[in-house]
């Protein structure tokens, strides 16, 4: 089967998230393709490099973009989304004149017709959120 | 042609539950995660309205979220079956297209 | 990328209180572009939604609501309402937003694009889908 | 000694508005704001709820949120009283507390 | 800051599903520093945050619970729980966890931290707060 | 009155920054203070100076740190959340060896005692959240 999964919410103040890493990582155990993870609403702060939670607690951004290195998985983060929340790549940062950035390794920042894209290419389309 | 459902919010809290379970078919499954959890306790307010929906339709409860919650397997009402993740994508697979019932 | 597939999309929650409304909308303008089979849900508060004379302006939001409107013109004409949903909250179908499009192949009369269904209705078109998305 | 409550959840979805009534004591305030507002029109499913308690205790809608989602003054519970950003200021000048019910 | 002000948490959320219980659980430990007179209230969903067997670790999450249990080190030993969220959760007082604390007047011997209260004794304690906080 | 405000949200999710917003200037305008707002939760994605949302729609960050400048308000942020988060003031960023930060003009971050003192120092304490 191929998947693709929609995150709407940010990491910790909902599951969503953890449970969208922890289906996507079962699937993949199973011989199943991801085919792309979509990040929309609040789910664009997943795509954060600056996060240091404490130590002895999950760090899911960076659980995400290790899912992106081990397996290809295609992390994609909503561009309208991520402009309302600052979240930032260094070409859209420059493209807008901001002095920073803060998207992390694995993802990258493209527009919603990802997530129809991700609909119609794959077997299956699971949503997450609040 | 069938459905998975999937409810992940506290039926004490939201409505997702009963609308899902006014939509959910015949044949279709229906499976419970994160907060949705508590709704399967039995003995609880929601328990006759679960009962009557097993009469033709399939409830899960993913039992990760079942554990962390600390509710023991022996106190998921009757006829509701607990699977881990390998059994949700087992139910995405089964079922021809999900719902999530957010 | 030439299969045609039914694609839904539920609304669930009133506006403004939260961004669901609009930001699913957006997800609707940009699906018209692939010439997929469009339909949207309005169920529970999904159907404020689509209530007549909303005004954020108020709350320095913009009001969104118009967009319906031209929806049409997206090629996206199915826009069912539950009517259970409906009266629980006081509402009837005098208070949503006269929603059209233009057929073009009935020399271009408008049509109602907005249709109240009963929930065992919804249920049904529901179970047809290929796409589920909710917000 | 009284208390303001502020819900900002439709009671259509949430549990928050019921809980609220049964923990707010005579002479309270109740303020709806945000999605709450769509609880106070006339002929809903809450109306009989809001009614009742409107016997002892006050209840108070933001105007702003109402307008929003196309709400008309006319079309809400009587006994239910409009106030603005500023009355809800007042709001909170008048009664000793608050407690918002998330 | 001299006054003494009574200080009320509300915890009507399950934990896990969202943060809150947590963050909650990290204010009132921070609160404690300030000898304020600390309450905590836990009704609706919230009566799972004191559930006894709680283990997240399938979900890669802290286990936060054991936490509570160290309250009374802290000078938090009011832990209030509504009798009818138990109740309608099929719940009882024997599956929340025994959390006590030590009292020093009374040769420190271990007494429980958390009273089952009805809905209306609830609703009296409240009235009696400064400030309430809900996550 | 003396007012504390509590931010649980983050922006356009919710409308509980606007909310809080709209209350906290309609209690300036009758003369009332705002000793603080305090960000929590997800409410410290309320102080992030990346933000661009479109054009025809309001720019929250921005609008707390005009209220900042313009009425002295003390605008908090909690550490403990914002670094779970992934927001960064620039002490804090080089402290945690990150390459960037992303805090807003006007916000300060901070513990959470901030938020017990807010409590005890103001009159009214109001909670704005999901």
């Amino acid at each position: 089967m191929k998947y693709t999964i929609l995150v709407n919410e940010g990491p910790y103040q909902h599951q969503s998230a953890d449970t969208a890493l922890q289906f996507a990582r079962a699937a993949l155990a199973q011989g199943h393709e991801i085919f792309r993870v979509f990040f929309y609403h609040d789910g664009v702060n997943n795509g954060t490099r600056l996060a240091v939670p404490p130590k002895d607690d999950r760090m899911l951004q960076k659980e995400w973009s290790e899912l992106a290195a081990q397996h290809g998985v295609d992390l994609v983060i909503c561009i309208a989304a991520a402009q309302r929340r600052g979240l930032m790549d260094a070409d859209e940062a420059r493209r807008q004149g901001l002095d920073a950035d803060n998207i992390a390794p694995g993802f990258r920042i493209s527009g919603l017709g990802q997530l129809i894209e991700g609909g119609i290419e794959s077997d299956r389309l699971l949503v997450f959120g609040d | 042609m069938s459905m998975l459902h999937i409810v992940n919010k506290s039926p004490f809290e939201r409505n997702a539950l009963e609308s899902c379970l006014g939509y959910a078919l015949a044949g279709d499954s229906i499976l419970l995660i994160e907060d949705a959890v508590v709704g399967v306790v039995a003995g609880n307010r929601f328990a006759g309205l679960l009962t009557a929906a097993l009469a033709d339709r399939h409830i899960c409860v993913l039992r990760e979220d079942l554990v962390a919650r600390g509710i023991p397997d022996e106190r998921v009402l009757e006829g509701i079956r607990l699977v881990d993740y390998a059994g949700f994508v087992e139910l995405t697979v089964e079922n021809d297209r999900t719902q999530s019932w957010l | 990328m030439s299969q045609t597939k039914q694609f839904m999309y539920v609304n669930r929650k009133a506006p403004y209180g939260t961004v669901y409304a609009l930001e699913s909308l957006e997800v609707v303008l940009i699906a018209a572009a692939f010439e997929q089979d469009v339909s949207l849900a309005f169920i529970d508060d999904g159907v404020y939604q689509i209530v007549r004379g909303q005004s954020p302006k108020a709350l320095g939001m913009k009001n969104f609501s118009a967009t319906y409107n031209a929806l049409g013109d997206y090629d996206v004409r199915k826009l069912y309402v539950e009517r259970e949903s409906l009266e629980a909250r006081g509402l009837s179908a005098d208070d949503l937003m006269p929603i059209v499009y233009e057929d073009e192949d009935d020399d271009y009369a408008e049509k109602p694009s907005v249709q109240l269904v009963s929930r065992a209705e919804m249920a049904a078109i529901m179970a047809g889908q290929d796409v589920v998305l909710s917000f």
